[in-house]
């Protein structure tokens, strides 16, 4: 394993470049422990100051130091798509792995519900989740009903892979060799699924990122927990842009997109990883 | 012909079963909400006027009988299916007694004609592009291009329309800032109103491109880059096959075909409405109805604007489903 | 300059000939170079209506001279060195502008490749292929284009219906037949096969492969035809080398390589070869082809070799004609077999020291 | 390549439709005759609808309610143009008998309806018993739960008798942003069911008539009729705008945009920080300020609302202590930036309040003492309005009033000073402890006080409660902001809430009757929590004191001096028991364009009427407004 990650690290520039984007951030984050305000109290510094050696990122129009709430509203966000990416990639491995598997009725059972939760609308059942909801949609419950809501595409992915590995040779060997079924699935079948897995990861955190951001700008999210979404839904309450305070505006969205594309190289460069003719092409074994 | 009519029968019964599924899930949902219709108009005339407290609960028993809520979830449901079937959605609680379908209808051209269009331009325009990127992928400007996209397509798609808002109407104010079309114009097919139209719809539909172009782009990129190593393609160039010929016929139109797949579910999540893209810009389209619905816990306005898009989404998946095995000859149908 | 007047000479005799042929895959990254020498310095030619033969294991460069000779380079593989002639053009393939490249190919050289499955585009009818590759040379309208097709496919008996086809709709066997129409087609001189039986049952194998014999038999086309399976080539090749680590250690008549490997890698591929009767295990070779980026000093094979010397490990031997029509490169087959002039100088090596 | 085709066909279209995109499209609405106000109802839904009486069908101020309808009487929130009181569609104040059982009204004549019917008792009479008869109607339930009969004793003259005495039955009449309007009955009369009529194109008797509407509900374009002579509004000149243009002109950026631009000539409302990019790079614009805080104070008061009916804040010492821990110099800061008119007491200081209320109680909040249990503490600080205009001067310098009257009115007076250790104190003597750093209620629960807000849809008021819940904490109380966007009125009706920042007290503005909210107040109404409490009483406060007072006032006149008496016995009952924390008034940032049009009411010069452009009594804004440009 750290041999794949440091050839990858060597031949593929969009897996360095990607690792220093996400070093950079997660270092950011990591700051927020380190911060001397408490990030739901505001009028604690100048308002309106634009970045300066004091200020590196400026302050806001709600007194608070936009450096820091950013090192807290990054922390969360990315634990946010960690935790949305996590549960669904376990929806979609065991949903996928088991109707794959199984086939016949049960496969036909899943796959239905699957294609349901591919049709109806995301966005419009989110806006009525949140009104359901109301104020028990904290961030974490978010996070869960998002996790609920974006396993189905993977799900489906998974699948076809397994269906096409167990019609595989070695697969046939293993059964006549009397290794039971969840062994030759968990030993000999997950290796194989397990990198698409990490790889839609970070597209299923890209994707519930920018969701999020959605919501919150919208104000369809728990506010007072500090989000990259949630400093925009700020800045627009504050009316930033037209006051000037741009500065409000550019660092979360710097930033955001910063994590987008960070965990985007990391997605390609771990589908290179996954699809050995690229891979081959690269390191150039004739 | 046999194997394709049991197909085609499979695909309608699951069609039919997602429409049932999705529908009644937003309906529970929607009757879960605790927002109550009669207690938004209440508080809508109680706010500002005079009103005594006497006058409020016999306005509230009225209201309750005028909208017919608080019956049994159950017979509501059935109500809200038997109507469907006619295509009715009942009067909108909100803007009680006016169809829901009338609201619908109202709004729905504008999304249609924004969406329909800024989707299928993006579609062919990032297509392509990505496509030539995945092609030439030692091109300069293409590479360019491709780098410009990576940046641009993870940008939330808020900020984008955000920033194109204050350009072109703060700090460069030539374009119109929100609206479907000038005000006192008579709408109808003149020049004028469609002239109007186009100029208020250039910002939205140029945030909704500059999105979608660089996710159709990165993706038709990705393919293109692997069909590229394709047998088929590395025989057809050692035969000195012409290279417009090649990348047209060979790499773009073994690209396209699964590309179609997602034009149609985008197509299909028009319907949805842009609703951020019609909340910043202030369009009168169904995506900002759903927002105001939603707010004033209209829920007949909410489920009839929900269970169409559900309609049109799976409708779009069903179409493809039959129609794909025809224009992809690859595809049997077997299953 | 003057070496192409020197293969004008033998035009008629050679329709392909190599000389001192290097191909190398070399990669750049974060100022880490790699090379990967996977042709390094092959000499050879095909004769007029000859089927040559080359055979190796997997990753011993047969697919990286073939793209070679073919001039499919794509990057990171580079010519380093070396030239590539045929009989059809006076000038080295690498010296043309590309347009007359293209306007070569298929026309006088074609190919038929392994994999019927994914080398015709999938979403295509196949008289939409024919036309792709083959129109253009053709210089007939279009009807006759079509007339002449069908005559062409009756003569290799076969069925018309399939052009209306998709790939996909037909058999593995008639997928590869189809190709083979298709290389065939404008009689071209040079056809160049890649593994075309691999993927075959045996039965289909047998059949795909008289077809081959017989078209080239019938166009006059010369042939180089690529494959592990040494049985193959007892079956189709007038000629055959072998190739090991990105060289060819030996070449011969069929025949007299099949009754008389001098190289041990040959002997040791022809004693694998399972005959009736047998029932002993065999011994194999010990260890694995060597690393093309890191290949060992001296003779490749000699780590693995059962008869190395001590000038295995530091020389080069050369290709050396030991019998008619039969050259070798071993030290231990002849003492004739001398070190090669030029022991390559070893400044890939290194660079690679450094990482 | 069909795909090939087809862009090429759509890049076709695209190219030949791109000269129209450059031409501005042409309109017959001249520009100089033309006010554009913001209609802050957003877009309407169902803009085809224009049945007032009808609930929530439609818009309503739209322009049809300010510049269409019209009724007996209005009340100014200000000063009004001709005193505070203004007989519209009556001619004279209403006349009750003595034990207010029978209202008589007197009609003017000459008043017609748009359609040139002459408006007469027969309307009054129709729209009576259409109330009577319908329910559902915006207004039926009060007509039915009073009016026993109605008389039409002649055509200009109509007689109300009611069920029972009520002192107040012509504030149903009587407009404060609105009150119920005269319909119709010619038109009516024709139609089957009341409630299922859209009423397109209205037929009114206000000065302005349906010119042009979006069928989206972005706009609605009003035209001055011919005959504008022929409605109430005469007897103040003529209006000055040819069209009224009420829209949606999008969130507060776009309309700080559309004023810089000239495309908006009166915002109904903004962020503050909008406010100063207007103030500081339009230099047209004006406000009912002059200068600092620019807003206009709707006669509406936003405080901290406990629910009483908890168990935790039952003692009012409680309620005290968290009044003294909030600095409402941080609330004006963070909520309006400075732009607040604080309040102490129990009614906003807006209007004439001020004068009625506010000098009077002066003296005896200066001298009001607390008991915390352990000492007598004066927590009132008559400086605090001074201190605020202080603080703001040094960045703000001239804008800042020097005068202290100005001051007063601007920022507004005093208010309870921090007092941490009172408040302590106050808790202590509640059976509160402190451990550690946590407080922590006589039962042993941690006390936990959630502050609900709005969110975006109040965003000042959202502010208020997010600033308040941090000072709150820092003191060891578990504090937070609890968001019910979209779901504060259900919330607020049912009482599941611990505090928000909400009002309760809502007043005419330019009357000192304080019946319109306080009415609600009596502890008749109160109901359990989880069954919905009737406006306005949200605090569900019981007090027999206050039962007192209201049950006087319902004896009186509108007008009796002992109205005030007893509004004055109310403060310092609300000032002693703190039901709910009086913050401020809501300021509203109503900004007028003066580009195109002069004459808008502020506070300096004109304060004839309230400027925000919702409010029913803006149809005496357009027949004071100028054209800076003469029409062709």
């Amino acid at each position: 394993m750290i041999a794949v990650l440091r050839d990858l690290f060597r031949y593929n520039g969009e897996f360095a470049i990607g690792c220093m984007i996400m070093a950079i951030i997660l270092g950011i984050a990591a700051a927020s422990f380190f911060s001397p305000y408490e990030p739901i109290d505001s009028y604690l510094v100048a308002l309106d100051a634009p970045p300066s050696l004091e200020y590196v990122f400026g302050t806001n129009s709600r007194g608070q130091d936009i450096f820091w709430q950013l090192t807290f509203a990054i922390r969360n966000t990315l634990a946010f798509g960690f935790i949305v990416a996590l549960i669904s990639r376990i929806l979609s491995l065991v949903i996928g792995l088991i109707s794959g598997y199984m086939g016949g009725i049960v496969d036909r059972i899943l796959m239905s519900i699957n294609d349901t939760f591919i049709v109806i609308p995301l966005f419009p059942l989110l806006v009525l989740l949140y009104f359901v909801l109301r104020d028990d949609m904290t961030w974490f419950v978010l996070a869960l009903v998002m996790a609920g809501l974006g396993w189905a595409y993977d799900a489906r992915l998974i699948r076809s892979v397994m269906i096409s590995l167990r019609t595989r040779e070695f697969t046939n060997t293993s059964v006549f060799s009397g290794m039971s079924m969840p062994r030759i699935v968990t030993q000999e079948h997950l290796p194989y699924v397990l990198p698409i897995v990490f790889s839609t990861f970070m597209n299923n955190m890209n994707w519930s990122i920018g969701l999020e951001v959605t919501l919150a700008v919208l104000g369809f999210t728990d506010v007072d927990t500090p989000t990259i979404g949630g400093m925009i839904f700020w800045a627009n309450q504050h009316s930033a842009m037209v006051s000037g305070v741009w500065w409000w505006y550019f660092f979360p969205t710097l930033f955001v997109t910063l994590t987008f594309i960070g965990l985007f190289l990391l997605a390609i460069s771990m589908n290179e990883y996954i699809d050995p003719r690229s891979r081959l092409d690269r390191m150039g074994n004739s | 012909m046999r194997s394709y009519a049991i197909y085609v029968a499979k695909r309608v019964l699951q069609f039919a079963l997602v429409v049932f599924v999705g529908i009644s899930i937003t309906f529970l949902i929607t009757h879960l909400t605790p927002i109550d219709p009669v207690e938004h108009a209440v508080a809508q005339v109680s706010t500002f006027g005079f009103s005594s407290p006497e006058s409020i609960e016999l306005l509230r028993q009225s209201l309750k009988e005028l909208y017919g809520v608080g019956d049994n979830l159950w017979e509501e449901y059935l109500i809200f299916w038997r109507r469907l079937a006619m295509l009715d959605f009942g009067p909108s609680l909100s803007a009680f007694p006016t169809p829901v379908s009338e609201l619908i209808g109202r709004a729905i051209p504008w999304t249609i004609g924004l969406l329909t269009v800024s989707t299928i331009l993006s579609w062919f325009i990032g297509n392509i592009l990505g496509g030539l990127a995945g092609y030439y992928s030692r091109n300069r400007i293409l590479r360019i291009l491709g780098m410009i996209m990576m940046g641009l397509h993870p940008v939330p798609y808020y900020i984008v329309a955000f920033v194109l808002l204050i350009v072109f109407t703060f700090l460069l104010p030539i374009l119109p800032s929100s609206g479907g079309y000038e005000m006192n114009l008579a709408t109808g097919w003149t020049p004028q109103f469609a002239g109007s139209a186009l100029l208020h719809s250039i910002l939205p539909s140029l945030s909704l491109i500059l999105v979608g172009v660089g996710s159709w782009f990165m993706g038709m990129r990705a393919l293109v880059s692997n069909i590229v190593t394709d047998d088929y393609v590395t025989y057809a160039a050692l035969a000195g096959v012409p290279d417009k010929k090649l990348v047209t016929s060979y790499v773009m139109r073994n690209a396209f075909l699964p590309q179609i797949t997602g034009l149609a579910m985008s197509i299909g999540a028009i319907f949805n409405g842009a609703v951020i893209t019609e909340q910043v810009f202030g369009y009168p389209g169904i995506g900002r109805l759903l927002v105001e619905a939603v707010h004033a816990a209209d829920y007949s306005l909410v489920l009839g604007i929900t269970s169409i898009a559900i309609i049109a989404v799976s409708a779009a998946v069903f179409i493809i489903d039959i129609i794909y095995p025809l224009i992809d000859p690859r595809v049997q149908v077997t299953q | 300059m003057t070496q192409i007047s020197a293969s004008a000479g033998r035009e008629h005799a050679h329709v392909l000939e190599t000389s001192d042929l290097r191909a190398y895959y070399r990669m750049k990254y974060f100022g880490i170079d790699r090379e990967v020498r996977a042709v390094d310095g092959i000499s050879m030619h095909v004769r007029k209506h000859e089927i040559y033969g080359i055979a190796g294991e997997s990753s011993c460069g047969k697919t990286t001279f073939i793209k070679a000779i073919a001039a499919a380079i794509r990057p990171p593989l580079e010519i380093v060195g070396g030239q590539v002639n045929y009989s059809f053009i006076d000038d080295d393939l690498y010296a043309l502008p590309p347009a007359r490249r293209t306007a070569i190919r298929w026309r006088h050289l074609s190919y038929i490749l392994q994999g019927s499955m994914n080398v015709l585009n999938p979403v295509r009818r196949i008289h939409k292929t024919f036309e792709d590759f083959a129109f253009r040379h053709m210089h007939l309208p279009r009807a006759e284009f079509d007339q002449e097709v069908r005559r062409h496919l009756e003569r290799l008996r076969l069925p018309a219906e399939i052009l209306r086809s998709y790939p996909h709709e037909l058999s593995g066997g008639m997928r590869q037949r189809v190709c083979i129409a298709l290389a065939t087609l404008c009689k071209p001189e040079f056809i160049i096969a890649d593994e075309p039986t691999t993927a075959l049952d045996v039965v289909v194998q047998k059949d795909v492969l008289a077809m081959i014999r017989e078209t080239q038999h019938e166009f006059g086309s010369s042939m180089i035809f690529v494959t592990h399976d040494l049985t193959v080539h007892a079956n189709i090749a007038d000629r055959l080398g072998i190739m090991y680590a990105g060289r060819l250690v030996e070449e011969g008549r069929t025949a007299d390589v099949f009754a008389n490997p001098l190289h041990p890698y040959t002997a040791h591929l022809i004693a694998s070869l399972p005959t009736l009767g047998d029932r002993h295990t065999r011994d194999g070779l010990h260890g694995t082809p060597p690393n093309l980026a890191d290949p060992p000093k001296g003779c490749r094979f000699h780590p693995r070799c059962p008869l190395a010397m001590e000038i295995c490990r530091h020389e080069n031997p050369a290709l050396t004609t030991l019998a008619k029509d039969h050259r070798v490169a071993c030290f231990a087959a002849s003492s004739d077999v001398l070190p090669t002039p030029d022991g390559k100088p070893n400044r890939h090596e290194e660079l690679e020291i450094e990482r | 390549m069909l795909s090939r085709r087809t862009f090429m066909w759509l890049a076709g279209t695209f190219l030949a439709t791109r000269p129209a995109l450059g031409q501005v499209p042409s309109n017959d609405l001249p520009r100089e005759q033309l006010l554009i106000l913001e209609n802050p109802e957003g877009t309407i839904k169902n803009a085809g609808w224009f049945n007032i009486w009808a609930i929530n069908a439609g818009g309503q101020s739209t322009g049809l309610h300010q510049n269409v309808m019209d009724t007996f009487w209005y009340i100014d929130p200000d000063h009004g143009i001709d005193g505070v009181w203004d007989n519209s569609l009556a001619t004279e104040k209403p006349i009750y008998n003595k034990n207010f059982t029978e209202m008589t009204v007197k009609l003017r004549s000459g008043v017609f309806w748009s359609d040139g019917i002459e408006f007469t008792a027969d309307d009054v009479v129709f729209t009576i018993e259409t109330h009577m008869k319908t329910s559902g109607l915006r207004w039926s339930a009060p007509v039915q739960i009073n009016v026993a009969a109605i008389e039409k004793k002649s055509p200009t003259e109509v007689l109300f008798k009611l069920k029972k005495p009520n002192s107040r039955f012509h504030a149903l009449f009587t407009v404060r942003w609105n009150a119920m309007w005269m319909m119709p009955k010619h038109v009516f009369e024709k139609v089957g069911d009341v409630l299922k009529f859209d009423f397109n194109p209205p037929v009114g008797l206000g000065a302005y008539t349906l010119h042009n509407f979006d069928r989206g509900g972005k706009w609605f374009i009003w035209k001055k009729r011919e005959d504008w002579k022929r409605t109430s509004v005469a007897r103040f000149g003529e209006p000055g705008p040819g069209y009224l243009a009420y829209i949606d002109p999008g969130p507060p950026e776009k309309r700080v945009i559309e004023q810089l631009n000239h495309r908006l000539d009166v915002i109904h409302d903004l962020s503050p920080e909008g406010m100063f990019t207007l103030a500081k790079d339009s230099p047209s614009s004006v406000s009912w300020f002059k200068g600092f805080p620019y807003a206009h104070p709707d006669p509406t008061l936003p405080s901290v609302i406990f629910n009483n009916r908890l168990e935790k804040f039952q003692n009012k010492d409680v309620r005290w202590a968290l009044a003294l821990l909030i600095d409402i110099k941080a609330v004006s800061m963070a909520s309006y930036r400075g732009a607040a008119t604080i309040s102490a007491i129990g009614v906003p200081p807006t209007g004439l309040y001020p004068k009625y209320y506010f000098a009077p109680m002066e003296q005896w909040l200066t001298g009001f003492e607390l008991d915390t249990g352990k000492r007598k503490i004066k927590p009132y600080d008559p400086t605090i309005g001074k201190q605020i205009a202080e603080m703001l001067r040094p960045s703000l310098k001239d804008q800042i009033p020097t005068d202290p009257a100005d001051i007063a009115t601007a920022f507004g007076r005093g208010w309870w000073k921090p007092d941490p250790e009172a408040a302590t104190e106050l808790l202590q003597k509640a059976g509160f402890t402190k451990q550690g750093d946590r407080w922590f209620q006589p039962n042993g629960q941690p006390f936990s006080v959630k502050v609900m807000v709005e969110g975006d849809l109040r965003p000042v008021m959202t502010r208020a409660g997010s600033i308040i819940a941090q000072q709150w904490r820092r003191f060891g109380i578990d504090a937070n902001i609890d968001v019910a966007q979209g779901t504060m009125l259900d919330r607020r009706g049912v009482g599941d809430f611990d505090t928000f920042i909400g009002w309760s007290v809502e007043t005419w503005g330019g009357h000192p009757d304080l019946s319109f909210f306080l009415d609600s107040w009596h502890s008749q109404f109160v109901v359990d929590v989880g069954k919905v409490q009737p406006p306005r009483n949200w605090q569900r406060w019981k007090e027999p004191r206050l039962d007192k007072i209201i049950e006087e006032i319902r004896t009186i006149d509108f007008d009796d001096p002992r109205g005030v008496e007893l509004g004055l016995d109310y403060l310092k009952l609300a000032a002693e028991e703190m039901p709910i924390i009086p913050l401020m008034a809501y300021n509203v940032f109503a900004t007028m364009d003066t580009t195109y049009w002069t004459g808008f009411p502020s506070l300096a010069t004109k304060p004839y009427t309230n400027p925000v452009a919702n409010w029913g009594n803006t149809k005496y804004m357009m027949v004071n407004l100028k054209p800076t440009k003469p029409a062709k």
